[in-house]
């Protein structure tokens, strides 16, 4: 595929596409909407299904059923939209289903609902925040290869600038290790042969092949979220050497929060940054490493402040942890506001490296 | 009286005779459950694995289960299955057909999962014309959590929750899925059965069948509703369990095919499914297999039941 | 002392019976009555007397599918007590 | 002082009720109490527990308790896992009726009491838990036999009240058919009897 | 009201009706349903309403629909049937109406769920976990009071020991500060009069008194969760003066906590313990207190991890934080499980105290 | 032709006339909005708007407003208000019903809000025979978020994600909401009208009148669909959309009273609603108010509706 | 130059209108035609000619409310240009 | 060299459409290029902006410009927040046919067209911001015309195409009725032209 100004949606769409995901339902909802509509496109062009769910709440059922079968599935929506599939993303948690989410955040808001499960139970999704289309395209791949790798649902965390933010690009399919077969998943062939599967998120199998039952599955959460964050984090740092103060951001923010910081390095202020990649697991060991010896950690997040938690969890008392983001939003509640800006987000950073307050 | 006469042995079979039907479903892992004595839904799985079992489907069917006391059916059916959420099998099934479009897909769920909690889901399915059949076991109340009202149970009936009985003022009016499912243009098939005698299971059973032809023939959704006895959560005695069913929901829930493409017609009506010798002789009711009108009536009401 | 013509009979899984008498009457020639005594689970089961047409509808009507139905060869004189 | 009782049986035998109706009982005789039930998903089959602890002085312990002055045990089911949890001589009532297997009548006080039988008997199989409960409170005496039928009384809901009589009649003849301890749970009968 | 032999629900129920919860919705689910089966039988008695709702869905919108007419209101299920109810939460809370929420949860695995906001954006609940039934009864009438006075939802944190145990107790109506009335509430009667009003969580009023907008609305969240945070933190400590470790734990399986950490003091054994009672302001203050100079922080929860997080923020590194809890269940997935015991219990204290391995 | 005739003045009022209207609906606090160029929706609120100005309740009566363009009214009707989620509607309507049963109460939501999102609880809601009226704005696409597909768009129609065409064998089919409504026991009153010419308009307004009077009789629950121009989400000129309604959705959708309580026979037939030098002289089409049969038509088909 | 009866006339609110056109063919007698020139919105608008009933017509579809229909109390003649 | 243009508009005057031509007709030139459109809920009367950056070579700048080299301004109404964004001597593109309020003309370098008058007189109507497009690459040479009759065709939906003729005709409208800028944006028209 050749260069083509895509908006950062259809780009995300043609890196499913590519990842050799072929089903795919979901509700519009601003800003996730065009990515439903580039797939209600593509998808059937390949030989996929693209389902105009009648709502969130069957958009992410049909995902299941689909992930069932072995097939490569996603859904998505925005915060809202993802409210009400929260009871069925801890269930195919359990499940143990590859599921693909495509999360076009209104802001930064949802961190919390998207790394600490907004739903019931001891669930984690994977969580990946591209901070660009180029990221984006890339990480859209990279979810749909962790999430079969894992069994484990994987949800890439986008928002109304990455959707909405045209540029041109080039969407070639990425290589991954192999995978093990989907043994697990149902194809109808083994009914009456005793040796019939399931697919299910209580624990339970076949009276003749009965696992480990409830108890034994729900425990097997713990070594599993404990080999993915040995194995998943991932994380871009930049300045840090002789910094004393650092920023961390992550998504589209993230992209503001580097630009600025270059700038201030380029004029010889020591600041560096840490941009979390993937949101869970999240890097603390790198939040810890970058903490030691700094003057201040900030967090700059668009919302009242949720990764903070995270950042605090890994600083462990080294350095103050300061807040110089906020809520921010455009008069449609959805749009981008007025902390997304270079000169702003420089104010702040600059503000407490000189030690005085933060700007509100 | 019976009392009093000898009692047979039925420890084992006997010499010189032959088995008249399979002894239980060959599509089940074990004949143990551990659904109260009395309980309607073991009947309706039999009718459901038998008719999967004699269309000679089993081998490319999946199962979506919903959430009741027969989700514990999941562990013992022999077939590859999908175990959905409660309300949610109708979108997990129609995943599942999307992507295996020549596979068998249906869903069980009870009138707590289908008609309260996951009724925009059959909804939309069947609007959809969804290539799947939905098979509803109901009984009235959420049997598993303790036998509390559903969208179906009936006007006066008594129910944990509704300890004076359903109200209409109150609470409200049961919904008649069947029939309102049959007001859509995606439904294709749409009955209702019952087991509360035998001669509603061996309809039941034509119906289920038909049913699922219907799905083999890609008309577009399918339907059977089966009512069954929850002596547990009506708090009445295991034996009086048909009969109060019949007293209750049978009179508002009526019996008979509802909804069948006019190209769908009376595929098995003289046979083939139910083998004639395993009809009930003279059972307690009638199995005038007329009332099974193969020609649609949408939005059928009351009037146009199968007689009880 | 008389006898019935009987034609079939069934076997009876007296352990799994839970007691819930919807076979009683299930049965056409009514020749299914409770017992007395109950079973490991402390449910009274049922039993069979002469008469038994070899119908089904125990089977049909048991939900803890303890009936097997059989037909007689050839049909048997069965006692039945007066 | 606290007493605990722990009680097992498989769904449907009436083990929550029992449990229900010696904490009302308790109660009735002024002490306090707590009770605790735990069962499998619904009334089918499975597994049916409760615990139940009854002080003169407030509950110290949590409604779990790891070791305990009696049991009652209506079936054998799920019993082995009770068995570490009571004390050395802890009183047992046995449903002799349906028990099987093995049980160390040295180290415990065991009573045989055939309740499921009984009930038979008395015409109301499904009172084999309150026959169990009338002998459980006339060995042990942890609750006075007429609180004991107060309390079933209370216990009841409305459109169950028709088994009163039918219960009442099956907790006085467990009473009946059983001696009372050499040292039962109290020295006074009731707190408040 | 004289002592009665009540399960929990029962007491909880009888709790909500005397401070004057008068609507009620909600949708069967154990442990929860025993609450729903009392309010349906209690709330008509006292001229209330309580609906069996057909979902929880339907369950949590009439309660936004009475708590906007000014009326006590209140819902609740389990873990799953809260995740189904988290849209609503999220923006119940942007409109700012007191519900009040019962979480008879299925275990402690909800933790993440009810304090950090299992919808989308930046809300939060009060959460308030009782450990026995006393404790219940009165926490659910802090619930209503607190929930009106900062007309933000309350979530009562219960579960099924709670549920399903009885006791002999007494549910007397406790009094409470005044409360502002509630002009903003709707009854009808100011339509056509330039005046009417508008209950909304999209934070627009009427063209011609059109309020802050979204944007000011959402900004709004941050200071008043700050008054929140400073005036409604709730824990209970003990044993800590000369502690060398802290058992953290929350919930009815802080009583097992309290009674263990009892007995070994009563040995000698230097070990006090910590319990949250608001889970939701945490009591990151009190746990950085008891963390000063200890030698371990333990923390004791029916999950895979989650509130050690909050207790992890609390302690800053001052001391190792020890997780001794896990996922414990039993055979149905919803009851209690084999942690639930004081010797189990007993056992991973003494195991962290004498400086060996946690027993799996 | 027109064009050529002078141009006569309209800057403001003449002397020596009177007004024969209100202005606007006096229950709005402003008649400017931001729907787009020949949206229907303003239309439909000027009917509700009217009626409740003209039954005399506006100072009893609390609106719920739906998801959806139309969600910007919130801002200009002059009502006391409350603003629900997408779909949720009907339940926060029966929660504000139950605390305030003298009220009256009504929903305005879009085919989207209503038929997709939230089509479970406008069943429920109806079953339930809840004393509210739900007022849906059908015009058979999300016009919010740009045009796509619902559960009402009709077979063959464009959308912005069905760009072939709603195809019934992917798509599925349209969901006819009065009429399933209609079929439901708590339902007493269920009306779908349209805006798409001046005798619709004031057709759709004696429906309106009609659903509140059932409300006001307590009769149960009461339903107007409105069918809207969405020009924009429809991709047609503005000029156009009241033909492109009257081909697509009206076919399906087709106008008439659907189901009336017999206790609530003609209120206003004669007159009452609508003076009568209001009504449109000889507008474009009938106004044969016959078509409003006062009894019954539950489950009544596309046979059954208002001549367009 | 020739007159028309006219009962009735509008005020047309011109700066709110979208130019969607609906009160054109709403309009029986036709006495609406769409503007050649824009408002500042630049929409095209609708300009009255003699002829107007007073029917309503008009104010019924416009969705953006701009008529404000009038009956004179004495019918009146206007110009109509051939 | 990075190269910012902000437009602002109100809701169905066709920015976010002109936004997009302009990013595909630089892509086309061979740019890198990246485009954002801000606009309140859907396509009624509310803001539409948008920002368009080109470069000749990878773009560092986030997609939300704090510092613009031009503008287009198609109305007043969400104009003013845009004001500080605006270089000194940065060139603004006016509609002049429905533009009300101040400009400072000093800082600014200001070119009226009225554009929404010259698509009515066109017999396109809505084609206003077609010609004001064509007018932006006549004046500053971001783009090539060409490549913005190219970048319209490639922009609109297969629904949309009827009106590609008329749009190229508004466009080259736009770019006849103005002069190129002394210093346009490029030294070169375009990369690959
Ligand atoms: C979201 C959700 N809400 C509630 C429950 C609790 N629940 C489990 S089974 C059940 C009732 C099932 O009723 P029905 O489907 O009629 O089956 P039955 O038990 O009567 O066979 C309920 C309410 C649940 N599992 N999930
Ligand atoms: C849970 C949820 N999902 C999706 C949306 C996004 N959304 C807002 S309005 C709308 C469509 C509204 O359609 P309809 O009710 O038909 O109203 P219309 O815009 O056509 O007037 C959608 C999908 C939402 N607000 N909430
Ligand atoms: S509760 Fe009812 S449905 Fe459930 S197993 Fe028992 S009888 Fe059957
Ligand atoms: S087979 Fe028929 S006749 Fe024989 S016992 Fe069974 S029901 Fe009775
Ligand atoms: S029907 Fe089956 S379970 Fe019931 S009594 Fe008869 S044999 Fe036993
Ligand atoms: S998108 Fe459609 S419904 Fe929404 S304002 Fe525009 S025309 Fe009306
Ligand atoms: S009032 Fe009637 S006649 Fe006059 S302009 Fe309006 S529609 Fe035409
Ligand atoms: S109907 Fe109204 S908005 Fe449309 S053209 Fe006529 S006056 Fe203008
Ligand atoms: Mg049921
Ligand atoms: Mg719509």
């Amino acid at each position: 595929m050749t260069r083509r100004l895509m908006e950062g949606s259809e780009a995300m769409a043609e890196a499913a596409v590519a990842s050799g995901c072929r089903f795919f339902a979901g509700y519009p909802m601003t800003p996730f909407t065009e990515l439903l509509e580039h797939l209600a496109r593509r998808l059937p062009e390949v030989g996929g299904v693209c389902i105009n769910a009648e709502s969130e709440l069957e958009a992410v059922g049909m995902a299941w059923g689909a992930l069932a079968t072995g097939a490569r599935a996603a859904t998505g929506s925005t915060g809202q939209g993802l409210s009400l599939m929260q009871e069925s993303f801890s269930e195919i948690t359990l499940a143990e289903l590859p599921l693909v989410v495509f999360n076009m955040a209104r802001g930064q808001s949802d961190y919390f609902q998207a790394t600490r499960g907004g739903g019931h139970g001891d669930y984690r999704h994977i969580v990946l925040a591209p901070m660009d289309i180029a990221e984006a395209v890339e990480l859209t791949q990279l979810a749909f290869h962790l999430a079969d790798r894992w069994r484990n649902p994987v949800l890439v965390y986008g928002d109304y600038l990455l959707a909405h933010t045209a540029e041109a690009v080039d969407v070639s399919p990425m290589t991954f290790a192999p995978l093990p077969p989907k043994d697990w998943a149902v194809d109808g062939s083994l009914g009456g042969t005793s040796r019939s599967r399931t697919v299910s998120s209580l624990g339970v199998g076949k009276v003749n092949r009965p696992g480990g039952g409830i108890p034994a599955h729900f425990e097997a959460v713990v070594p599993k979220q404990a080999a993915i964050t040995a194995e998943e984090v991932r994380v871009e740092t930049g300045f840090l050497d002789d910094a004393q103060h650092v920023v961390v951001a992550f998504g589209t923010p993230a992209k503001f929060v580097r630009y600025v910081v270059g700038q201030l390095r380029a004029e010889g202020v020591h600041v560096g940054f840490v941009r979390p990649i993937s949101l869970w697991p999240f890097p603390y060991e790198a939040v810890a490493a970058a903490a030691e010896g700094v003057r201040s950690v900030m967090v700059f997040e668009i919302n009242g402040g949720q990764m903070v938690d995270d950042v605090r969890i890994g600083v462990q008392g080294k350095a103050p942890v300061v807040s110089i983001g906020g809520i921010s939003t455009d008069g449609s509640g959805f749009g981008v506001g007025p902390l997304l800006d270079v000169e702003v987000i420089r104010g702040r950073v600059e503000a407490v490296v000189s030690g005085q307050e933060v700007p509100a | 009286m019976t009392a009093e006469r000898s009692i047979v042995p039925t420890g084992s079979p006997p010499a010189s005779a032959h088995r008249v039907a399979e002894l239980t479903p060959d599509l089940l892992l074990t004949e143990e459950h551990q659904m109260c004595p009395g309980c309607g839904e073991p009947l309706a799985l039999r009718v459901l694995l038998d008719t999967l079992s004699q269309l000679g489907v089993a081998q490319r069917t999946v199962a979506v289960m919903g959430i009741g006391c027969y989700t514990s059916f999941s562990g013992t059916m022999d077939l590859d299955l999908v175990q959905a959420l409660h309300g949610r099998a109708p979108s997990v099934a129609t995943g599942v057909k999307r992507m295996l479009p020549d596979r068998v897909v249906f869903t069980m769920q009870g009138d707590g999962d289908m008609v309260n909690e996951g009724l925009q889901e059959v909804v939309h399915t069947a609007a959809r014309g969804e290539s799947v059949t939905a098979v509803l076991l109901n009984n009235g109340v959420f049997g598993e959590t303790g036998g509390h009202m559903t969208a179906t149970s009936v006007i006066g009936q008594r129910t944990k929750n509704t300890l004076e009985g359903r109200d209409a003022e109150y609470h409200g009016h049961p919904i008649r899925i069947g029939d309102l499912l049959a007001t859509l243009d995606g439904s294709a098939y749409v009955a209702r059965g019952s087991v509360h005698n035998a001669g509603a299971v061996a309809r039941t059973k034509r119906m289920v069948r038909r049913a699922f032809e219907s799905q083999l023939r890609g008309e577009g959704f399918s339907f059977v509703e089966i009512l069954t006895m929850c002596p547990t959560g009506w708090f009445v005695p295991t034996a009086e369990g048909p009969g109060y069913m019949d007293d209750t929901l049978g009179q508002v829930h009526t019996m008979g095919e509802l909804k069948a493409r006019p190209g769908g017609g009376p595929s098995d009506h003289a046979s083939g499914a139910l083998a004639p010798e395993a009809r009930p002789g003279g059972g307690p009711s009638d199995h005038a297999s007329g009332a099974l009108a193969p020609e649609a009536r949408p939005g059928g009401g009351p009037e146009g039941g199968v007689g009880r | 002392m008389t006898t019935v013509l009987t034609r079939g009979t069934v076997t009876i899984d007296v352990e799994g019976c839970k007691g819930c008498e919807l076979c009683i009457p299930a049965c056409p020639p009514r020749v299914l009555t409770m017992s007395a005594e109950v079973n490991g689970l402390g449910f009274r089961y049922p039993q069979l007397h002469a008469g038994c047409t070899g119908c089904r509808a125990c089977l049909d009507m048991c939900p803890d599918f303890v009936f097997e139905v059989y037909k007689y060869d050839t049909p048997v004189e069965l006692e039945v007590e007066q | 002082m606290e007493r605990e009782l722990l009680l097992t049986g498989v769904g449907g035998q009436g083990v929550q009720l029992a449990a229900q109706v010696i904490g009302r009982a308790a109660a009735i005789d002024g002490r306090s109490v707590m009770v605790f039930g735990l069962y499998s998903g619904m009334m089918r089959g499975g597994s049916s527990d409760s615990t139940v602890v009854v002080a003169d002085g407030p509950i110290q312990a949590p409604p779990i308790v790891s070791h305990s002055w009696s049991a009652i045990v209506m079936h054998h089911k799920y019993w082995a896992p009770m068995v570490p949890k009571l004390r050395p001589g802890a009183v047992v009532l046995l449903n002799s009726s349906l028990f099987e297997g093995d049980i160390d009548r040295q180290a415990l006080q065991v009573f045989d009491v055939p309740v499921t039988d009984m009930a038979a008997d008395l015409g109301n199989p499904m009172g084999a838990a309150m026959v169990m409960l009338g002998a459980y409170a006339g060995v042990t005496g942890l609750v006075r036999v007429e609180a004991a039928v107060q309390g079933m009384r209370e216990s009841l809901p409305p459109y169950r009240q028709q088994h009163a009589a039918a219960n009442e009649r099956a907790i006085r003849a467990g009473a009946q058919a059983v001696e009372q301890l050499a040292t039962p749970a109290w020295e006074t009968a009731g707190a408040d009897a």
